[in-house]
Parts: C-alpha cells; structure tokens; sequence
C-alpha cells in the first residue's frame, strides 16, 4: 500500500488559516503512559498539527520545559487549547498567554458549558471567538453542531469549525450523524474538523466519509493497549475515509442485487425446472 | 505582602511581577503570566505594580487534548 | 505512513487452509468499468486473493481465456465462487468444473435461497459443503451469522467462514453487528471473513474491529465513482481495522471526561468564584 | 441428434462430448464442461456418450463476486 | 381514551390457526415475583394467549397442578412451549407430552442450537415442525430471520412463524429490523409473530409498526419494577403500533418542512430586509 | 384495556406552569385535510393542549374566526406559537399578538435559524425568552438539547424546555437519543416536552421511556393516511412509554437468558449423553 | 396615503390603526395587529397614528404546528 | 430394580409405568410421562413393562416463556 498521506494534490491539501496540513488526523497528546509512547504515536502517525496546553508551574519544576522542547522537536504545527475554561474571560486570557509561549495565533478554543458533557457553552464560546479575532488570533473553535452557532462564528471572524462526534472522551463516535452530515452540506467551504468523541479507527473514517475535512482526537490514542499502533491505526481509518469519500461511494441499496452477472450462469433453465 | 500565586498565598517583597517571579525562582523559565484576570505580556512584567492580594498566575506548556 | 500490510508479524498473518494471505481485503472482479480498472484496482490494494466465476461461453468467444490470462497475471490467489446456484447440486457441480478450470481446491460456496435477499440457503449450504469437502475441497461458505449454521458447516469440515454483513449488492454495512460479535467471541479460533453487504471503507473498519479475520467485498468499489482510488480506500480501511483491533479499543463511556487534565488549570479558584 | 447446449438446442453429430467440443469449434478453449447437471472431466469427455436431449453445459472463467 | 384492543373490526382480528385472538400481545407466564403479579399481569395487558412449559414433578410437589388451575381460571388460550430442548427427539417428546396435559394442539417449538444465544437450531427446528405437523399439531415455531428457513418451516404445514428480535432475555429490541421488514414483506399472508428480545414498549410498537401480525414477550414484564403496570404498558404499545401501521406511517424526510404553514407568515418581508 | 390517561394519580400529573395536563400527548393543528379530520383527531386522541399560530388575514376573509370557533369548542389549552419567526424581535410581537388574541400567557417560543434544520437559533432564543419573561408570559421554548442553551432559558425564567427531537417535519424520530437522555438527567425537576421530529408511535414511546414528560407532534399524525386513528395511535404509544418509564423497564443484557427456568427441564440428563 | 398592510403597499385615508380597519372592512373581526413590527394592542389602535410608508400587520388565528 | 426417574435413580418393584406412578405416590397428579425418551400417553401407561435402567420422566404444567 503506497503512502496515502500523499494522495492528495497540492490543490486539495488542506489548508488552515492559510498553512497547509499534510496529515487529517489532529492528534491530541495528554494522556499518553509515557512521553516516549506519544512520541512514538506522533511520528507513527505522521501528524502534522498536535494539541498542547498550559497549566501552572511552580518554580523550579521545569516540566513545562521539558514537554516543550519534545514537541518542539516534532517539527509540528502546535495548536493550543482553552481547556478547562468555564467563561469567555478565562478563555481569552488563557488564549492570550498561550500565544506569547507557543508563539503561535492558533487557539483552539473551548468554552465548556458543564462538567457531565463537557460541552461548548455556544454563548461564551461566540463572545470570546469574537474577541479572540479582534485581537489577531487564527480560532479553532470547539463546537456543536448546531449550525446557527456556526453562522455566528463564521460571522465573528473563524475560518474553521470543529464540531464534537460525542461528548469529550466518551469514544462513542458520531453521536448525530445526519445532523452532521447536514453541516457539512450547509458549509460547503469551511474546513470542518471533528473534534471529540471519536473511539475507533472507524468512527474517524465515517467522519471523512461524511465529508468532514479532518478529526482530531486524544483519548481513543492515548487509552488504547499500544498507542503508537492505535496511532497508525487512526492516520490509515483518516486516510481510507478521505480517499473513500473523494472516490465516490456507492448508493445503499434495499434490495440485494448480485455482484457477479446472472446472464450466463450454467444450469439456470435446468434449476427453473427442478 | 499577601498575594495568591496560582491558587495558594504566599508572603513575598516584590513589587512587581518581575520581582516575584525573580523571588519565586522561575529564573529562565518558559511561562506565562495573568495577574487578577488579565494577561501579563512578559516585557510588560516590570512594569507592573503587585497589590496585597493579587492574584497571580503562572503557567506552562502542557499536554491537552 | 508506512505499508500497514507489512506491519504483522509472520505469526500474526491471516492463513486461510494453510496458504499464508498478505492482504485482509478479498475482492471481487465483477461489475467493473473495464478491465483496466479492474486491474488497477487489484494493484493499488494490493490484494492478494479475487474471486471469480464460471459462465457460459459460446465456441468461438475466448472472453474467458482472456479473463483468465488477466487474473494470471496478477499473481494471486484465486477464490472460484458458485454464485447464482439455487441447489446443493448445481453448487456441487460448478465447484466441480472451477477446480478443473482454475485449478484450485478453493471454493467460495454459494447456494441462494431467494432473489429478494440473495441470502444463503443455509440447509442447501451445509449439504454442498459436506459433499464438497469430501471431495477434497477447501470450502469458504457465505453463509449468515447463524450459529448453529456456523456449527455444522466446521463439522462439515469447512476451516473458513464467511457470514455476510449485509445483502449483497446492499452496501449497507453490517446489519446486525451485535450478532456478528457474538459470532466472533463464539468461534474463536476459525477465521471469520465477512462476505457481502460492506458499502463504504467505515464498515470494513468496523468489521475488522469486530474482531473479523477480512472483508471480502465487490460492488462498493467496482462501482465507486473512481474504482482504483476505492480499492485503496477499503484497503486501508481494513489495515486500520485490524491494526486498531490488535492495538486495544479503549472503552467507550456514558460521560464525558477531560483529555486534559484538569489538575494546574488556571483560573480554577477564581472561576469558582465567579 | 438433439441436444441442448448452455441452455440452446443444437443438432449434432456427435457421439461424444469431445465430438461435440470439437464439431461447435471450441477447439483449445479453456472450458469446463456438465452433462446433465454432472461434471465430465475434460480427460473423460472423449468417453462420454451423448444421447438424445442430453443438456451439456460448456463454462469458462469470469468475473464474479 | 376508548378501548384499542377493540377497534379492529372482526375482518381484521387476528386468526392464529382459526382461533380469533383478541389481544396482540402474548405473554409468557415465567420470571414474575408471585403468581398474584402475574395474574394481574395477565388482567391488566387483556391478553388472549399465554405460554406455558412442562417441568419435571415429584410425587407429592402438586405445584404443576395449582399453576394450572391459575391458567384455567384466565379463560385465555394456552400455547405450551418445548423451552430447553436441545434437539428435535426431545423438542417432539416434549410436545407429546405437552398435548396430552393441556389438551391443545398448539405448541411453541424451541428447539435451541446454543446456550450463549438460546438461538433456534433451524436444522433441528424444521425437522421436529415437519413431524409435528404430521402427528396434527399446530406448530408456532421460534425461529430466525432467515427467509429460507420460514419457507421450509411453511413448507412443512406451518402456518404462523416466530422471528426472534434478539436473543432471549436481552431485551436488546429489534437487533435487524431491516432484515425483518424484509422478511415481513416476504411472507405478506402469514401471520408473524417477534419472539423473544424485546425489552421496552417502543420495541414491540415497531415491531407492530413494520407490520408484524403480534409480540410475544415475558422477561421484559416479569422482570419489571411492576409487572402489571409493564404488562399495561406493553398492550397499549402494541394496540399503538398496530393502529399506527394501519393509519399509514407518514414517510420520513432527509430536509425539514415547517408544519405551521410558511403562507402569511407575519414580518415575512421586513425580515426579509433585515 | 382500561383508560390509559387515567392511570397517573394527582400528585403525579403533569403540571405546566401551574395548569394540570391530563394528557402527555400535546397536538400541532396545521396540515390535516379537513378541519373534520382535526377535530375527529383531537377527540380521538383526548389531547388537552394544542398549538396553533398566527397567519395574516385579509379584512373580509374571517377564516381565523372559523377556526378560532372550533378550537374553542374543543376545550382544551391553547398553546400559540411563534412558527416562521427568524429573529427574536418578530417572535416578541408574534407573542404579544397571540396572547391578546387567545387570552393566554403560554406561548411557544420558536426563533428559526435557518430554512434547512429550522432548529431554534438559540441566541435569539434566549434573548426572546428573557424579554418575554420579562412580559409576563409563560414560555415553552423550542430549543435543542443543549444543556447550557438549557440552562440560560432556565435562568431566564422558562419553566418548561421543549428540545426537539429530530428536525420539524422529517419524522425521522430522536436523532440523538444518547443526548437526550443526557438532557433528561441534567434537568431532572423541569418538565421536558419533545417537539418535533416524532415520525412514528415507537419514537413517541421511547421518548417517553426516556423519562421525557410529553411528547409534542403534528406533521405525522396531519399526513397520516388516517390521522384520527393516527392520533388514537400516538395517544396510546405516550402512555405505554410513560406506563413503561414508570413501571421500571428491565437493563438490557448482552447474553441470552432463558425466560423458561432451566431447572426440571426434561431429559435434561439424557441430552447431555448424546 | 401609501402604507404597507400584510406585505401589500395599499392607498388609505386613514389616520390611525382604529380607522384603517374600519376603512378595510375588518369590522369586528378577531384579529390583532402591530405597526412597524412593534405590537398594537386593540384597546390603542384609536390612539395610534399612522406616517406614509407604516407598516401594517393584521393576523387572525390559524393552525400551527 | 432400579430405575431413572426424572434424573435420579430410584428402586421400584413396579413393573409398569402405572405402576411407578402408583408406587411413587403420584396419585391422581395432572402428569405426562415419556419412557426412555419417547411419549406415554396416560392410557397406555399400564400397559408398558419397565425394564431395569429405564429412563422415566415425570412432568407437570409450569411457567414458560
């Protein structure tokens, strides 16, 4: 099987904001058992943009450091998060001294509404996309699919839409798929990532499948027996449902139609008189 | 003077972010600074006044998802 | 991405009656646009086994022998089905005359029970299957996730066997796939291929999550919009099916859980406060 | 003599199905051949005698799923 | 609301075997906290058939004789079962022995391929039905999906078929409905009962719903907080799928449309102008 | 069977901002083919709310008077609706004109987003539910499953939520069941009202098994090919889901379990000798 | 005067919300209205004066999902 | 002699089915019998011999599924 990551065309790579993005699997890297196994999944999975944060540090721990040069290593685009932010404030704030230490105007932002789904609180999520903009970020908002909230986004400045597939971590995969589906189709020209939710290599090809434009995961990776493999496993599902999707899948059908022609079959006026 | 540096107090003498960070030891460190809500650019870190119970934050890079 | 074909050990590989198979993705030759696709199809998964047919052929046609110097060509495995028989004995009797042509104890055993579903003739099935190993056959069944069909077709003497996921032709996935897991937990040992109804590079995925052994699949890439670019596509599907199988699926969850970890979030405090 | 071929009635002169192989213009063809719903091995079809409305079947590879 | 079980006009009642059978929903009589619980079941759900088993008694246990006396008391029709037979001998022993004590000549055939799915043993099932049917019986027999074994079950004097939802005890619903609208389809003029894995009203009403003739269930009552409030619940489901499947199901749509009527809508131009 | 709608004690009613509601089933009155099949189809149904809306009206026309006529006959709530309002400011005035025209507070709050989905743009949701709380009424907003747009109505003064199910007039049943029953948690003492997208007496069930309150519908009992007896059908589907909520439905299982109890089986002994 | 009554541009000589009803023979029909997308409850339609170019709505009850 | 009996094994003097039944305290028990796995109706009970290492099975009405 040659490379599929290389498939695409320079005109159909995807671009965000502007930086094209070879690999369609965003991958997440908290969680993992030991650094050298997300290095591993990293490299595995040729990824091209993984998500970091940031958390306090006391004085002279210096992991910061040290996870920072890892990354840095990768030669990856890094794209921050607003994890754990309950308000629009926290969100820009964070935001801001995320840009200052990954010097980087990528955010993706998140706004969460509660703590049994994590999901985006769409209100706080739209006035901190708002500002966010304002102020010269490049916004990757986490999302819903609700598509008045992604009218409204795309309208404060965002070029990118990221709708969860489930609730975060829950590995349950597309949770509405018509529902997203229909967005795909009401956007036709943004780049539309899935973000959350995806468990299994093939949840993340279903999402390409659908047309979606890339998925971005952590958990599914990062809690699987051997992450690197599970890694591997992903970028393939990302590939096949990309390549699947630009290929032209088949109508369902209702009813069985034979795949090998029935013109010619031996013995088939013999078996009508048995 | 009190301030409350990511979540917990602490007594310090500085002045200024830069001071406290200097007395804290972050020394070279790669973070990130918020005082009362608001972003801290690090050139602006000198430049700014600590108040008793100023609440501080310091951060870093991290893993996320 | 590196060749995933390549990624299990010697150990690991799929044997089907002792013969060693590299590739997970079987595939028809039928419905094709032309033969060139067909062929570029069979190259780009880099398959390693096809199956084919029998059919009429008038004196002075020679389609057959072309058809067959093709397949040759490519170097692979070749799995002679029965499709089309509606009884035991027109199985029995063009399996007989595909080991002649093909030169090969491989049978893909079909015996169909009705037009409407294409399904198997599960009582037909098992007595063809039975006379068909006694004759020295090795014998693939498409047959239903039905366990005590499964049952009989391994007391038969059947090493393989092929339940379908879906009506042929239907591309509608796996119709019942709390059934086919069970199959998998119940036949531990044998491999399972599913065979018929797969639509779209998530559902060989899905199938190969299950735990199946391969997909054996036709329609959904003979009639892609692009058909080599599909048969790519299923490939890869199934390398990130089995690679995520064998790599550990995490469990999926009813509630949400931070990938990030929320202890050192800022603001944590104060947004209490809030 | 009658006879069906692949579903058609053909006459024939043929005794055997070799004869009747080689009368229709098969020739070196690679085929499989059924007299009356039962196999006939190519090395024994120069033995097997035809009878009238015997049903012979005459297949070569295709396609197929 | 006026009584559903009575609304079906006498043309349209179900026939099982000649026998009106009022109600659609028939009940299994195990697994219920006391013999008071289900009596009340049976009262509250106004149902017209109830399965019963044979199990072995000692001399003095006369436990099978008060049973019976209860069942008697309900006025309803009786349908013995053959629960736990392994094979055809046992299964037809057992509705020997069935016949004699309930002086019916209905039975329920099970004859089970596997404990893990208590799924029939259609090979056995045909072969025990084509024998009862030859000692007179009536046979209902609890079989599959699979449309090759109801013709062969029809073909051997059946006149009524039992498809399993799911496996016994799960209460998992309709696991393949396509495949049971198929099979509705399939067999227009014969009366078809789901046995067996349905667990919740909304089950047995799209069982009703995709046209299935009744619902046969036990464990989903029995083993309710309150049986008979379940049981009242799980009559009105089917009386409401029934009368819904009659009434003409409106065809689903991929896009909405208003159902309040877009005509007139006030502000409809100054919105337009906003 | 007995009078389903009676079954619930007082002190188990549903209550709407105050106003006890006998019956669980809320009726939409657009779309039927006669204004006879309506009203059969409310007395069938027993329904004790229906919506109905606004429409402009030429000066000699005096249509909405007929119609106002039969609704007041029918003596039931009245809940107006908001239906085709696309910002918060026309659903304000749509209220005002309904409330002084049917004498009532309650209104059903709709701010459409887009003509696709016509899912709720929920900040103009939020904005006109908090205004119009302001005013004195009593809303029922149409919303999602948006736990923090829940929320925010809440806050706002809404006593009632009415997430949809799947989009208004597709009868596609509950898009996102997962979500819902994660909503039903969430907000365990508001009454939860699912409006739209119900296609079929099953969907109506399961809501109710959900634990959801009532169930709000018009396009598939309007385009029934007999709403009346479509009406009777969801009216019994609601009380068997709400029955079966009540009654405790039975946890799935994964494995088959015998309903007939294993122990006495006949030739138990023997079978395992064979 | 031109003003604008359900979406229709229409010639009236009223001036108010009380006299164009009359004027159009609404009489005593159930409807409620509103002016410039503002609501007008009935008991004020006498006390409403209407400018060229208003924007009248009249609605009655009807069917709704 | 002795006999099987639902399973377990029992020592009987009796000679016919009838006979167990009697012996076994059975009575006028609403039972249905089989021997060695085939059916006995109630009338033919008396007429059918025991043989030693017979298998008898005893059943009455219970609660099914």
């Amino acid at each position: 099987m040659q490379d599929l990551t290389r498939t695409e065309s320079d005109d159909q790579q995807l671009c965000l904001y502007g930086r094209p993005v070879a690999s369609r699997l965003l991958l997440g890297t908290a969680q993992y058992p030991s650094p050298a196994l997300l290095g591993d999944a990293v490299r595995r999975a040729q990824v091209s943009v993984v998500t970091v944060s940031l958390r306090r540090e006391g004085a002279r721990e210096r992991s910061g450091e040290r996870f920072w040069q890892m990354v840095a290593d990768w030669g990856v685009h890094v794209l921050p998060n607003t994890a754990g932010c309950r308000s629009a404030k926290d969100a820009i704030t964070t935001a801001q001294m995320a840009r200052e230490i990954f010097d980087t105007r990528w955010v993706k932002l998140e706004v969460i509404a509660n703590d049994d789904t994590l999901q985006p609180d769409v209100f706080g999520l739209v006035e901190a996309a708002t500002e966010l903009v304002r102020q010269g970020f490049e916004v990757f908002p986490y999302t819903t699919e609700d598509l008045g909230v992604g009218e409204r986004l795309l309208a404060a400045g965002c070029e990118v839409l990221m709708p969860w597939g489930a609730p975060i971590g829950t590995g349950r995969g597309l949770a509405n798929p018509h529902a997203l589906k229909t967005m795909r189709g009401y956007f036709p020209d943004t780049p539309l990532i899935i973000d959350a939710g995806v468990g299994a290599p093939s949840h993340a090809a279903l999402a390409m499948e659908l047309g979606f434009d890339a998925v971005l995961l952590n958990t599914a990776i990062a809690k699987a027996g051997d992450p690197p493999a599970m890694a591997e496993a992903f970028a393939a599902a990302v590939a096949a449902g990309r390549t699947g999707y630009r290929a032209g899948l088949m109508e369902t059908r209702d009813m069985a139609t034979p795949s090998t022609p029935v013109a010619g079959t031996p013995f088939f006026d013999l078996s009508d008189g048995q | 003077m009190r301030v409350i540096v990511n979540g917990n107090e602490e007594q310090t003498e500085a002045r200024t972010l830069d001071g406290l960070l200097r007395e804290l030891g972050y020394g070279t460190a790669k973070v990130a600074t918020a005082l009362n809500g608001q972003f801290v650019p690090a050139a602006e870190r000198s430049r700014v006044q600590l108040d008793t119970g100023a609440k501080i934050e310091i951060v870093s890079p991290r893993q996320g998802g």
